[in-house]
């Protein structure tokens, strides 16, 4: 087939996922979805990630994102940390394998981990600032955020973050405006090794594991799945070459979960503390019902005034005069 | 043809794996609005897609522009880029340089007006291409006429221009370079390369 | 109420001196006895601070728990009540600096406090007759005035922390959670004392007077801060008139 | 490439030397993980820097740069050694069993006839024995202690593990292992592909680096199969596509050469092209010169090039240089000997080694014109940017023209990538601002030239006057014009040559092939080796058929591979000698008892009978070469050099400074430093983040690698107290550059000859415009000296010294 043209092609822009799909909505309740999407994934194949940061470079392209031209400071990750237009970073780390005392350079790509059970959202005190598919994408919703920062302290991958600019909080949306037309995220699309790769969460994990077969026949006896359960797995998964060592790889936590103390702040405190303040303001009416005002009595007025002297020249005292209060 | 069905054949026939990036089979049918709560509007809807390769490294990674507005009107401008599903090589994928070319096209850098630096200036000046173009020829003219070695000490006919030289790219077409090859070669000029070695 | 009820009390008649007194504290014998509690600035020093903590308290509510986020209505929307919350927290720390400056002095525990608070079932009971006589404030309202003042400095602390504008990216997040935690408590803790400080106003009558008129009767002064007035009739300023209206 | 970037998904063991595909390659690399993962394949790497390669390698070993070469031959050493040799292989498709003319000899690091004067050889002892019947001698027994066989096995033999690690600095555990590994692929059923790029090549001996992996290629038996092959990995996008078309000082298109000034007519040029075959039966395709020739003169000059006028082959300039290349471009400028210079699209003052000298060069030439779609440093060469360009505006004299051009999105036409796919793209956007498409440019300078000429007359206008030119606008020739072009076309009717009365072309009709072209002028072709590429059918490089039958990865029907739309060079030898495939799992092409065929369109004449065909038809002998007689400059077979800013001396020759026959300028010996006063050695190379002078405009990749760095090992770093992210300096004889010092563990000071060796590494895409921070490159440190073959400046062995400093004046 020869063909000298070059036909334009529309792409399909027919939305196929929307808020009756939430499951989850921050500071709200959504009704049980007509629907279950089917649950998708992001998996990152550490040990084929060679650190181009092309998904890096597609995330801010497709977000129309601009960061800030940096400095270096002696290592590869640029810019230094996730910032509010870099929804996804390459963290390098330089690992001496004390097994073998041969260099390993740990390359994980950093971003949303799309929790199944979102520590953001539960955060969240802005209702419909966070919401959650039923595909497993956690979005967060500009227009309703309100920039105080909860996410930041409820997630346990410490990725949200707040813009100066706008005061709103951003992170890796899953490309949630690709795949609501039926494409995946734009970092997977990118990536030239495959080391991103999405599609359902049953085909990544069947994918991770052929790949963690590959890694243990060349020597990587512990590699395996990183799916954390602590916070009911997550829709973005690593492939580990050392995955009895998350750590390694740049602080990604061992055994992630919802800090106990947001738990706490998010749980006991919010439902106790309101309880507190009602029963405080109960105890008030309960305790003016049963002892009632306490008045200041006639003879406390004549006792102040005996107390301190009448006055020269003041009218006499006259017990049967109301006094003035 | 529908090109979402042949890019998702292909990648399913080819054997690239999960490397799928259309998603089909995941249960979405509904049409919904094009605009909803939290969800940025797709933003290659109306677009063009025109098949281009990327300029830089010799991979020649498919790409696919999208652009807004009329070629033969003059009006037609880049709006993102992406790798092309349907090329063998790629197979959509792009390193971080292809993927931020719109950010080339786009540069804030991009020459735009022909300029000149006159001799011991401090900058440059614009001018029009009628100038350029007559202020270039009229200075290799010059330079040939009063170098240009039509015969060797052997008297043996030689018709070379060694005083003008020509450093072609590496990154212009087949054609752009024929057409420089047969110009410079015309002229006799032999201190003709190209990026070949760095 | 008999005389025999009022002088025969088996408290004793305590030692007052000029310390007991403040500043503004006046008393205006005419036909009435007429007590200056509060100057026109510490009522106005007071009201910033109180209409500053209301204002916290509903803004920091609106984020407390979902079903208040509708307060943020008030405040103009989520975005508006996150960015006025913070400054509602600055104003309120410098406007309670001031009332801490004026009254920390007579908030200063006292013997007597300890006896008072033993017998916190007279105070809520009413029977003040049986309790000791207190100066200007009794164990009651310093425990409010100490507890505010303390709560205030964790609130401040642990609220410039979590100022996501300013101040977050100094802290990890870790340390954030914590604050957030503290700043959650501590919040829940001031409206409580708050409410304590605004039903004891209602209950214990006459009181609120000395926050809006800065007076109070002879009366409640003998009644609920006798030193006090002790400590003014010896020591403190007085205008004797023969015909004072308030 | 002789493969392509998707063969390699066919390959069992991928060796990455000389190149870090990984950064610079990474969707090409992808091949390199689809082999890992579909086929269990394995990864090396080799290089003196732990790179992202090697972050996903399953060996890695580190060696010095610029001593490829003993590791190579060590490799070879050991596969004969341990009979890991594919002897079918070798036996029948290289010219092993050659035998070698006396009086060749090898010793000290020289060969024979060595002229230390002029730094060359005489190369004429550099042969074959040709026997009476005037074919070349050949012992099929490989007893002949003369033959090649046996001479490389003397050759190398020095090349012991031992030795290597001695000059590499390549402990002799990772060297012994992956020996090991790459010594299994001898065997008929497991292929090695080795990936290189300019890690290789720019050295003064980057061509014999290259040599030495192809010599160890065909040894395993791995040229022309499946997952095999030589693979350079090429750099710009049409870098193939430009040196195929020829734009060098010495060639014309389709790898023809100008003529030097001994050739002074056509049949004395002709003379001496066109071997004829070395061994009975064999094709030795260069033959056929007389037909490319002439037809690309047609192409040129149209009805001007006549068999009367021999096809105006006084058109073309005669060389009285070996080439007038880059290097020798600016020795001449600086020598006051060049005045006018064209940059297409090219940056030569971040580009080109020494820099300083670069600067220099360019402030004498009375005109300089820079066509690009950026700003490049060459245009504000004459502007002063403190130190990232300390210059007097005022004492240049140079007139600068910067012009704007078109940038791929706007353009049209073909690129040629590294496995030779000619592929075309369309424009999307219109030029911004007053650019133009770079024809436009060439065509407007060309006719206004040629005005010139035609009104006031000149010196010899004739060439330039009768050009063809036959657009239809001819101010502006469009990329289809020229692409018919460049495949060729009927200036007369043609006709079966056995058979008068059937026409095969139409005059003015497309060739088919470079086969239907002829030596009478009555084709024309721009490019030879291109014909094929836009037939009487259309535009071949335009097709987008991606299917792949059985997935070999192949893919004929997308755009067009030259030559004749193959994939893999040299495929006859996937099969043995009776044409079977050695793997029946990688079959390509298989003799069926009349043709070849397979997934592949063969290299040799489809219905040569295996037996009688050799493989390697380019060559006279029809077998590929061990022994490369005099092809190369600096040797029949490879020795290990230093390069010519080395830390050690050369262990094996200690008396040769860098490659003996490296062209040097004289002016130039003055600026080498010794390992005295630069004991550290440097070596240049890109990131990933960057494609070398161009992305440094591009915002998002300005953001990715914003700052100029250098990367030191931490033992440098503590030797010298230089701190991770702080600012150092670091200078050679030529200059110096104050960079952001990346401490790392994934370099690290290796051991030769007895001696601790520091290696600084030193990325180079900054310079003073474009998004990026300011920043100065390794050019202005690399000495100004070339390969010996084709004068790749010596980009990544040199020496320089570090410091710790404050950061650059001018930030």
């Amino acid at each position: 087939m020869t063909i000298n043209v070059n036909p334009p092609v529309a792409p399909d822009t027919t939305m196929q996922m929307g808020p009756q799909d939430y499951i989850r909505r921050s500071a709200s309740s959504v009704p049980q979805p007509a629907r279950q999407l089917e649950p998708v994934a992001k998996l990152i194949d550490v040990s084929k990630c060679i650190g181009c940061k092309a998904c890096q470079s597609a995330c801010l392209e497709w977000n129309d994102l601009r960061e800030e031209v940096g400095i270096n400071v002696g290592v590869y990750d640029n810019p230094h940390d996730l910032t509010p237009n870099t929804f996804t970073l390459m963290r390098f780390t330089e690992w001496v394998n004390p097994e073998t005392d041969n260099l390993e350079w740990l390359i994980r790509k950093d971003g949303c981990m799309h929790c199944a059970d979102p520590g953001c959202l539960k955060a969240c005190p802005a209702p419909g600032a966070i919401v959650q598919y039923s595909n497993g994408v956690v979005d967060f919703v500009k227009e309703n955020c309100i920039g105080c920062g909860y996410c930041v302290k409820g997630c346990p991958f410490d990725i949200p973050r707040i813009s100066k600019v706008d005061n709103r909080s951003y992170k890796c949306t899953l490309c949630s405006d690709r795949i609501a037309v039926g494409q995946g995220p734009a970092c997977a699309k990118a990536c030239p090794t495959k080391a991103i790769v999405f599609g359902t969460k049953e085909e990544m994990k069947a994918h991770a594991a052929e790949r963690i077969e590959d890694l243990k026949s060349r020597g990587y006896d512990n590699a395996g799945l990183y799916d954390p359960p602590g916070v009911g797995g997550t829709h973005v998964m690593y492939v580990l070459h050392h995955a009895d060592k998350p750590s390694i790889y740049a602080g990604l936590p061992d055994n992630p979960r919802i800090s106990p103390l947001v738990e706490a702040w998010k749980g006991v405190t919010k439902y106790a503390g309101l309880a507190v303040m009602g029963m405080a303001a109960a105890a008030s009416v309960f305790h003016i019902a049963i002892a009632g005002r306490n008045r200041v009595t006639v003879e406390d007025d004549e006792e102040a005034r005996r107390l301190t002297g009448t006055a020269p020249g003041a009218a006499p005292l006259d017990p049967d005069k109301e006094p003035l209060s | 043809m529908n090109m979402e069905i042949s890019r998702r054949n292909f990648l399913k026939g080819a054997g690239a794996g999960v490397a799928a990036t259309t998603l089909g089979a995941f249960g979405f049918s509904e049409a919904e609005a094009a605009f909803v709560e939290g969800l940025r509007a797709y933003k290659l809807a109306g677009t063009t897609e025109t098949r281009n390769t990327c300029p830089y490294c010799s991979v020649a990674c498919g790409v696919i522009i999208y652009s807004k507005g009329d070629l033969e009107q003059g009006t037609a401008q880049a709006m993102h880029l992406e790798g092309d599903v349907d090329h063998p090589t790629n197979r959509g994928t792009l390193c971080p340089k292809g993927a931020a070319l719109l950010d080339f096209i786009k540069a804030d850098t991009r020459l735009l007006n022909p300029k000149v630096r006159r001799p011991g200036s401090d900058q440059f000046e614009e001018i029009s291409w009628d100038e350029a173009i007559e202020g270039i020829a009229r200075h290799m003219k010059t330079d040939r006429d009063a170098n240009f070695i039509e015969r060797n000490m052997d008297g043996v006919s030689v018709n070379r221009w060694t005083t003008t030289g020509f450093l072609a790219a590496s990154a212009t077409t087949n054609e752009t370079a024929f057409l420089t090859y047969k110009t410079v070669r015309s002229t006799g000029m032999v201190a003709f390369d190209n990026q070949a070695r760095v | 109420m008999s005389d025999s009820t009022l002088h025969g009390h088996n408290r004793p008649i305590p030692e007052v001196s000029k310390a007991d007194i403040d500043r503004g504290d006046r008393l205006h014998v005419g036909r009435e006895v007429v007590v200056d509690r509060y100057t026109k600035w510490a009522r106005i020093n007071h009201w910033i601070t109180a209409v500053s903590l209301i204002l916290l308290a509903l803004s920091g509510l609106a984020l407390f728990h979902p079903s208040l986020f509708w307060l943020t209505a008030l405040f103009g929307g989520g975005q508006m009540t996150r960015m006025l919350h913070p400054w509602f927290g600055v104003v309120l720390f410098f406007s309670f600096f001031g009332l801490f400056i004026r009254f920390w002095r007579l908030n200063l525990p006292k013997r007597e406090d300890v006896q008072w608070a033993s017998q916190i079932g007279d105070v809520l009971s009413n029977q003040e007759e049986k309790l000791p006589e207190v100066g200007k404030y009794n164990a009651g309202q310093k425990a409010v005035f100490w507890s505010m003042s303390v709560l205030i400095m964790v609130l401040i602390a642990s609220g410039l922390g979590i100022w996501e504008e300013y101040f977050s990216q100094y802290l990890t997040v870790e340390q954030l959670r914590v604050a957030m935690l503290i700043h959650s408590i501590a919040a829940v803790v001031i409206i409580c004392v708050w409410i304590i400080h605004v039903y004891a106003a209602f209950w214990v009558e006459g009181t609120l007077r000395a926050m809006t008129r800065g007076n109070v009767s002879g009366g409640w002064a003998w009644r609920h801060h006798r030193k006090w007035l002790r400590a003014l009739a010896t020591y403190g300023k007085r205008d004797d008139q023969t015909d004072r209206k308030n | 490439m002789t493969n392509s970037w998707t063969d390699i998904r066919n390959t069992d063991l991928v060796v990455i030397m000389g190149g870090n595909a990984a950064e610079a390659h990474p969707c090409g690399f992808k091949w390199v993980t689809e082999a890992k993962a579909n086929r269990g394949a394995k990864l090396i790497v080799i290089d003196p820097r732990y790179t992202r390669s090697a972050s996903v390698a399953d060996y890695y070993a580190p060696i010095r740069q610029g001593t490829d070469i003993a590791f190579l031959l060590g490799l070879i050493k050991y596969c004969i050694d341990n009979d890991k040799v594919q002897w079918d292989y070798v036996r029948g498709f290289t010219n092993a069993a050659y035998v070698l003319k006396e009086g060749f000899a090898y010793s000290d690091g020289l060969f024979t006839g060595y002229d230390a004067e002029k730094r060359e050889y005489d190369r004429s002892t550099w042969d074959y024995e040709i026997g009476e019947d005037g074919y070349a001698v050949m012992d099929e027994t490989l007893q002949n202690p003369r033959c090649v066989w046996n001479m490389l096995k003397d050759h190398i033999a020095i090349y012991t593990p031992e030795m290597v690690e001695r000059i590499c600095g390549t402990p002799k555990d990772k060297f012994l292992h992956i020996a090991e590994m790459i010594s299994e692929c001898s065997t008929p059923t497991k292929t090695m592909t080795s990936m290189y790029a300019l890690g290789w090549t720019q050295h003064s001996k980057g061509s014999q680096n290259i040599r030495s992996m192809a010599m160890l290629q065909l040894i395993l038996g791995n040229i022309g199969v499946r997952g095999g092959g030589m693979n350079a990995l090429r750099g710009h996008s049409n870098i193939q596509g430009l040196t195929d078309i020829g734009l060098m000082s010495n060639l014309i298109p389709g790898y023809l050469n100008i003529p030097t000034e001994r050739e002074v007519d056509y049949p004395t040029y002709i003379s001496s092209r066109g071997f004829k075959p070395l061994r009975p039966n064999q094709v030795s395709y260069w033959q056929n010169y007389p037909k490319f020739f002439v037809s690309f003169m047609k192409a040129m000059w149209g009805s001007a090039a006549t068999p009367e006028n021999d096809f105006a082959y006084d058109y073309l300039p005669k060389l009285d240089l070996p080439a007038y290349d880059v290097l020798r471009a600016f020795e001449m400028m600086d020598q006051g000997q060049m005045f006018g210079y064209f940059c297409q699209g090219f940056n030569p003052l971040l580009s080109f080694p020494d820099r300083a000298k670069i600067t220099r060069a360019l402030s004498k030439l009375n005109y300089l014109v820079v066509m690009d779609p950026l700003e490049t440093e060459t245009s504000r060469f004459w502007e002063n940017h403190g130190e990232f360009n300390d210059v007097d505006s005022a004492s240049i004299q140079t007139e600068v023209y910067q012009l704007p051009t078109s940038c791929f999105a706007e353009d049209e036409g073909a690129l040629v990538n590294s496995g030779r796919w000619l592929q075309w793209h369309w424009p999307a956007q219109n030029m911004p601002g007053q650019a133009k498409h770079d024809t436009w440019i060439m065509a407007q300078i060309f006719l206004k030239l040629k005005q010139l000429y035609q009104e006031e007359g000149g010196v010899f206008p004739d060439a330039m006057v009768n050009l063809h030119w036959p657009y239809a606008d001819p101010g502006e020739p469009t990329a289809d014009e020229i692409a018919r072009e460049l495949n060729g076309y009927a200036v007369e009717t043609l006709r079966d040559p056995n058979d008068p009365t059937k026409v095969t072309v139409e005059a003015g009709q497309q060739v088919p092939g470079f086969a239907a072209l002829r030596d009478d002028g009555s084709t024309a072709a721009g490019c030879w080796i291109y014909s094929g590429c836009y037939t009487q059918a259309g535009n071949n490089m335009a097709r987008r058929d991606n299917s792949d039958p059985d997935a070999t990865g192949a893919y004929l029907n997308w755009a067009f591979a030259w030559p004749a739309n193959r994939r893999i060079l040299y495929n006859r030898a996937s099969a043995d000698l009776d044409g079977k495939a050695w793997d029946p799992e990688r079959k390509l092409i298989e003799w069926d008892g009349e043709k070849w065929a397979g997934y592949d369109v063969p290299d040799i004449p489809p219905t040569s009978n295996p037996r009688d065909v050799g493989p390697f038809i380019m060559n006279p002998e029809g077998q590929s070469r061990l022994f490369t007689r005099g092809m190369m400059r600096d040797g029949p077979f490879p020795v290990h050099y230093e390069p010519f800013e080395a830390p050690i001396a050369n262990v094996i020759a200690p008396a040769i400074r860098g490659n003996p026959v490296a062209r040097i300028f004289e002016s130039d010996r003055e600026s080498f430093g010794d390992a005295a006063e630069f004991p550290y050695a440097a070596t240049s190379y890109r990131l990933t983040e960057h494609f070398h002078y161009w992305t440094k405009h591009v915002w998002v990749n300005a953001v990715l690698q914003p700052e100029f760095f250098v990367e030191i090992s931490e033992e440098l770093a503590a030797e010298r107290g230089i701190e991770k992210g702080g600012w150092c300096r670091v200078w050679s004889k030529r200059g110096s550059v104050h960079a952001k010092a990346v401490v790392t563990k994934r370099i690290q000071p290796l051991i030769c000859d007895g001696k601790p060796v520091h290696i600084v590494g030193i990325p180079l895409h900054w310079g003073f415009t474009g998004a990026a921070k300011n920043g100065n490159g390794p050019n202005s440190l690399t000495p100004f000296v070339g390969d010996a073959n084709i004068e790749t400046p010596e980009f990544k062995a040199f020496l320089v010294n570090i410091e710790p400093s404050s950061g650059p004046a001018t930030a």
